[in-house]
């Protein structure tokens, strides 16, 4: 099978003819086969950021405790007592649509090696996930098998899952999003790096051996290229978490030591991309040699073992006289060991294979002469406000039925299937807060984790959305006690190529960049998927709603001073933040009245960190007893959520604020927090001072949510309904 | 009729199982394990007793829910 | 007491095991590597929770041929005390220490959730800290945890008392056919058993997750403190 | 040589598994299957060119490791 390479072939490489242009011109040269996948594949959206990088670089990135930032495999922050965490999300979208178990497992293990490639012991797993309608059988089994493939990765590395957050809407049914989150701990002065040093140092390849998994799966389908192949390459990779459990403890044992100059795992085009990125920002040359590289097929060429995508592999550059010590390590967690080449003084990677030069590309140009595009784009109009709201069901029965909706309705199903407390630091599982909690073994750190995004809000307004997402993480942390620290994020799109996507992407991102400034919660990591669109029968495509997930970190100093979202018995209930009843796009609205309009509730970002700062303060004076930000389905439903937690319920006043009932009970205004406390008149007082609106909402107590009408709801009854969708939903 | 379904993964796919069986075999003291690959045997009780008919049912099911066509293949066998 | 914690390649609960035992015994735990052919002299050896092997083939069947494991036979031979907990209690049935064998669960999910169980006797070194008919509660997380043995053996167990936990609701109600309460589907609701002379149990939650009020509750702390109490030199 | 090996769950373990087969079947539209019964294959290649050692070969690496004897059976099959 010897093709010949033209610009036929680069295009179903996925270059463009410029872009091939560009390659022949940096090659002086046709390329062969190999250099040719090379450059397609460091060139692709996934490598490169070419449609995205212009505006990545206008989020905030910096804050005094971030000691990395984007750039590197993860972004690294000061937690104090002399440790860092490192953390990252990534998505692994398509794959998931493909095959779903594999798919979701295999996203799993590329985040975590991510995060411990850098030399932290993973902590804690997140994901967030987008699936289509629930009605679909299609949906269904992409549900089961992301979520089995999920847990039976997680479950089998031993880190634990503690969060995330799952939304439906039928313009994920031919696009689910899985963005997999991972968070590790390391020593401050223990921080591994990518970037190759030492000419003549070795470059050696750990973990599992190489075969014909994914080749290309990111610029295009095999198929194409050799049609009898199509069963010998799968482009669906298959995980194997034990050997990623044997990776982590390896890598984890060799970082105790000081043999290593450089690491890197090999991720999205495996050994292509990890060795030309560690020798790029190394500044030096890299010579492998595919003869020495473990195989687990017979007959690979270069091209292939360049471009394979298997799972659990890491490179390395290791001090020459610590090879041997390595070794050691590796032949004792009996994982694949293999000097596959070294570092050059050349500028250029050298790739040989049976005596032969398959590749001899000049790194500079490779990684400087990356396209990067200034796509057009057109903002989309803001939507009108809503109108003619009326309520067309009592407030209880529109309570039952929001908390039973496939949006709100418990995720327990899910996370029952993720081991939770492995790690034995678990502090808060998921449920039990706005943000999970897990402590840092030996010190009193802990770490609150949470992942948000609102994609109906972005749909309707990208900025409002975008700094909606950043600003509900920001809250999710500051409910619990912690102070936030930074943000990872997960940007999925549609096709940049569309004007429309342009624009809401980089609107997005302005939203975003707002309110992490305002909240001095930088961007460290993240990841962007686009292109996530469907064909349709009539040839037309859907994209996805705009989804930049975020995912976020903060640090609480004395882990003991947590607290959880569960109503606490015979408390007042203190409502934090200012109630206009905002209803545009609001769950309400969607699952009420089945409309889906109006404009997302507005941000201000000044209230929020007012408002936020102040609960912060509270919780960490430990004025307070338990704390639940509101977000969808506004205040009943968040109060429903209370009393389901551990039962405790509680009786309502009335409002009497001057707003539409339904506005004020079920309207998402941001920058809210509902608080118990022993104490409310001196929690007021406080609030009035800081420029803090508050006001009592009731009293908790007994086993009921009782309506300010009298009107009785018990904790049973909200959880039966509140606990039946997921089950009913896959049993069916 | 009795009808098995045998699923095995596609040649090229990575078995996680099978080497690390294999892997365990060698310890254990058989040198004399080149490979090993695992699969899967779905045993069917048909209530069919056409063997022709039997076997089409079977190789509908193993199509629509036994294998996972994307990294599995399949193979029916009527056992009488 | 020294205790010592076996790590096989794949075990991911050795960590919670170590805090648990460190927690009573104000000492680190020996860990040992599944390769190592000696045991140092301990008075507990602790199989931990984990994924040996990946689970793969059967969950415990590979980690129960490894090297270490003929040192344990021995240990078991000699009236050691052996607590093998989850993966632990799989690799237990699959070397013969303890009968039966543990099934994929019967809903055919992993589970990962609390779960109550029944104190089924209170003489022994691993339950004597509880009353006969305690109930408590425990983490587990497992996909492979449905107790299953013939009918001989099973009546072996019951008739010698050789139960030791059962599944069952915060009053104490065990019923095998509840998947409230027996969620893995174990015959006779069983989560943990014992071996003839009371050594060595297995059991499938994780009472070492819950052994700190930080997380959430001390309910397995009595195990743990019950050993040390125990077994004194 | 190679060598497959059978292996079941005995007659009277339950099979969980190959009931929730029987049932996805039974509502995906088959209601002729009346049971179901879930088992895995392990295929062996051996360095052994003799087909009775590699047979002896592999009852042992089943009886030893590949099944459970508890609740499992197996058969062994030369396949060449
Ligand atoms: N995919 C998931 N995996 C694990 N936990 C999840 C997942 N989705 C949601 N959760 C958990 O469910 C709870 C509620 O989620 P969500 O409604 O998104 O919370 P909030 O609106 O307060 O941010 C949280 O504890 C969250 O971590
Ligand atoms: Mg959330």
């Amino acid at each position: 099978m010897k093709k010949t390479v033209d610009e036929a072939l680069a295009q179903e490489f996925g270059l463009t003819s410029e872009e091939y242009a560009r390659v022949i011109d940096i090659m002086g040269r046709t390329p062969s086969l190999t250099e040719l996948g090379v450059f397609s594949v460091m060139w692709s959206e996934h490598c490169s950021y070419k449609s995205s990088r212009k505006w990545l670089r206008t989020l905030p990135t910096t804050a005094p405790w971030v000691i990395h930032g984007p750039g590197e495999n993860a972004g690294v922050v000061d937690i104090g007592e002399g440790y860092a965490a490192i953390f990252k999300m990534e998505s692994h979208n398509h794959p998931s649509f493909i095959e779903p178990y594999q798919g979701a497992a295999t996203g799993v293990g590329g985040i975590l090696r991510d995060v411990f490639t850098m030399g932290a012991r993973p902590v804690a797993n997140l994901n967030a996930l987008r699936f289509g309608s629930p009605e679909t059988p299609r949906t269904r089994q992409i549900i089961d098998g992301v979520v089995r493939g999920i847990g039976g990765y997680g479950n089998c590395v031993g880190v634990p899952t503690v969060g995330g957050e799952i939304n439906f809407h039928p313009a994920y049914d031919g696009n689910p999003l899985v963005n997999a989150m991972t968070v590790g701990i390391a020593r401050k002065d223990r921080i591994f790096l990518s970037a190759a040093a030492g000419i003549g140092n070795p470059v050696v390849y750990v973990g599992s051996r190489t075969g014909r998994d994914g080749i290309h799966g990111a610029t295009m389908s095999s198929a194409e290229f050799d049609e009898n192949a199509l069963a010998k390459r799968p482009t669906v990779q298959v995980g194997d978490p034990f050997i990623e459990k044997l990776l982590i403890e390896a890598c984890l044992e060799l970082m105790a030591t000081d043999a290593i100059v450089a690491i890197q795992d090999m991720g999205a085009a495996g050994l292509t991309s990890s060795s030309v990125e560690m020798a790029g920002k190394g500044g030096v040359g890299i010579d492998l040699n595919l003869d020495d590289v473990p195989q687990r097929e017979p007959g690979m060429t270069a091209y292939e073992m360049m471009l394979s995508e298997s799972q659990e592999r890491m490179l390395m550059v290791l001090k020459p006289e610590r090879t041997e010590v390595a070794r050691k390590i590796f032949e004792k967690w009996e994982l694949d060991f293999a000097i596959i080449g070294h570092l050059t003084d050349t500028g250029h990677i050298v790739v040989r294979h049976k005596g032969q030069v398959e590749a001899d590309i000049p790194l500079d140009p490779l990684a400087e002469q990356a396209p990067i595009y200034d796509r057009p784009a057109t903002r989309t109009a803001p939507p009108a406000p809503v109108a003619d709201i009326h309520a067309p069901l009592s407030l209880e029965d529109m309570l039952l039925k929001l908390v039973a909706s496939p949006d709100l309705a418990s995720r327990s199903w899910v996370w029952n299937q993720y081991d939770s407390t492995v790690g034995g630091q678990t502090v808060r599982r998921p449920g039990a807060a706005d943000a999970a909690i897990v402590k840092i073994e030996d010190t009193s750190l802990g770490l609150a984790l949470t992942t948000d995004c609102t994609p109906r809000y972005c749909q309707a307004d990208a900025k409002t959305g975008g700094a909606q997402a950043v600003a509900e993480a920001w809250r999710n942390i500051t409910a619990v006690g912690a102070r936030p620290l930074a943000v990872t994020d997960n940007l999925n799109f549609g096709n940049p190529e569309k004007p429309e996507i342009m624009g809401q992407f980089i609107a997005a991102i302005e939203g975003m960049g707002d309110a992490c400034r305002e909240l001095d919660f930088p961007v460290v990591s993240g990841n962007v998927s686009l292109y996530n669109e469907t064909r349709q029968p009539d040839g037309s495509t859907m994209s996805i709603l705009p989804t930049p997930a975020i995912g976020a970190l903060g640090v609480l100093e004395d882990v003991n001073k947590a607290i959880g979202l569960a109503m606490q018995d015979n408390a007042d209930i203190v409502l934090i933040g200012d109630t206009k009843g905002e209803l545009g796009q609001s769950v309400w609205l969607r699952e009420i009245l089945g409309r889906e309009e109006g404009a997302p509730p507005p941000v201000d970002l000044k209230t929020e960190r007012r408002n936020g700062d102040f609960v912060r303060q509270e919780i960490l004076a430990g004025h307070v007893l338990s704390c639940h930000d509101l977000a969808d389905g506004g205040i009943l439903v968040a109060l429903a959520e209370m009393v389901m937690a551990d039962g405790v319920g509680c009786t309502l006043e009335s409002p009497a604020s001057g707003i539409r009932p339904e506005a004020f009970w079920f309207g998402e205004d941001q920058a809210r927090y509902i608080v118990c406390v022993k104490n409310a008149p001196d929690l007021c007082a406080r609030a009035e001072k800081a420029g803090v609106p508050a006001r009592v909402l009731g009293r908790s107590g007994g086993s009921d949510l009782i309506l300010p009408s009298g009107v009785t709801i018990s904790a049973a009854r909200l959880r039966t309904a509140h606990d039946s969708f997921f089950p009913a939903l896959m049993a069916s | 009729m009795k009808v098995r379904v045998t699923v095995m993964l596609k040649e090229g796919v990575l078995d996680p199982q099978g080497k690390a069986i294999g892997h365990a075999l060698h310890t254990l003291g058989f040198p004399g394990v080149e490979a090993v690959r695992v699969g899967k045997i779905i045993d069917l009780d048909l209530k069919s007793t056409d063997a022709q008919a039997a076997r089409a049912e079977a190789e509908k099911m193993a199509s629509e829910l036994l294998a996972n066509l994307v990294i599995e293949d399949f193979t029916v066998e009527v056992l009488g | 007491m020294k205790a010592a914690i076996v790590v096989f390649p794949g075990t991911n609960r050795e960590r919670d095991m170590a805090i648990a035992l460190r927690r009573v015994t104000g000492k680190a735990p020996v860990m040992l590597w599944h390769r190592d052919t000696e045991l140092p002299d301990v008075d507990l050896v602790v199989l931990p929770g984990g994924f040996s092997y990946g689970d793969y083939l059967r969950c415990g069947a590979m980690a129960a041929h490894s090297p270490i494991m003929s040192e344990i036979r021995a240990y078991a031979q000699k009236g050691g005390h052996i607590l093998g907990v989850c993966n632990g209690f799989q690799i237990l049935t699959e070397t013969g220490l303890l009968p039966g064998a543990l099934l994929r669960n019967a809903g055919l999910r992993f589970l990962s959730q609390d779960c109550t169980l029944r104190v089924e006797r209170n003489d022994t070194a691993f339950t004597h800290k509880w009353k006969k008919g305690d109930v408590f509660r425990t983490p587990m997380a497992h996909g492979d945890g449905n107790y299953t043995a013939d009918t001989r053996t099973l009546e072996q167990l019951e008739g010698e008392g050789l139960v030791a936990f059962r599944y069952a609701s915060a009053t104490g109600q065990a019923d095998e056919t509840d998947t409230l309460t027996n969620p893995n589907g174990s015959m006779n609701s069983i989560a943990g058993i014992l071996s003839q002379n009371t050594r060595i149990c297995g059991m499938m939650p994780h009472p070492e997750d819950l052994v700190d009020p930080l997380m959430g509750g001390e309910d397995g702390l009595p195990l743990f403190t019950g050993l040390v109490e125990a077994i004194v030199r």
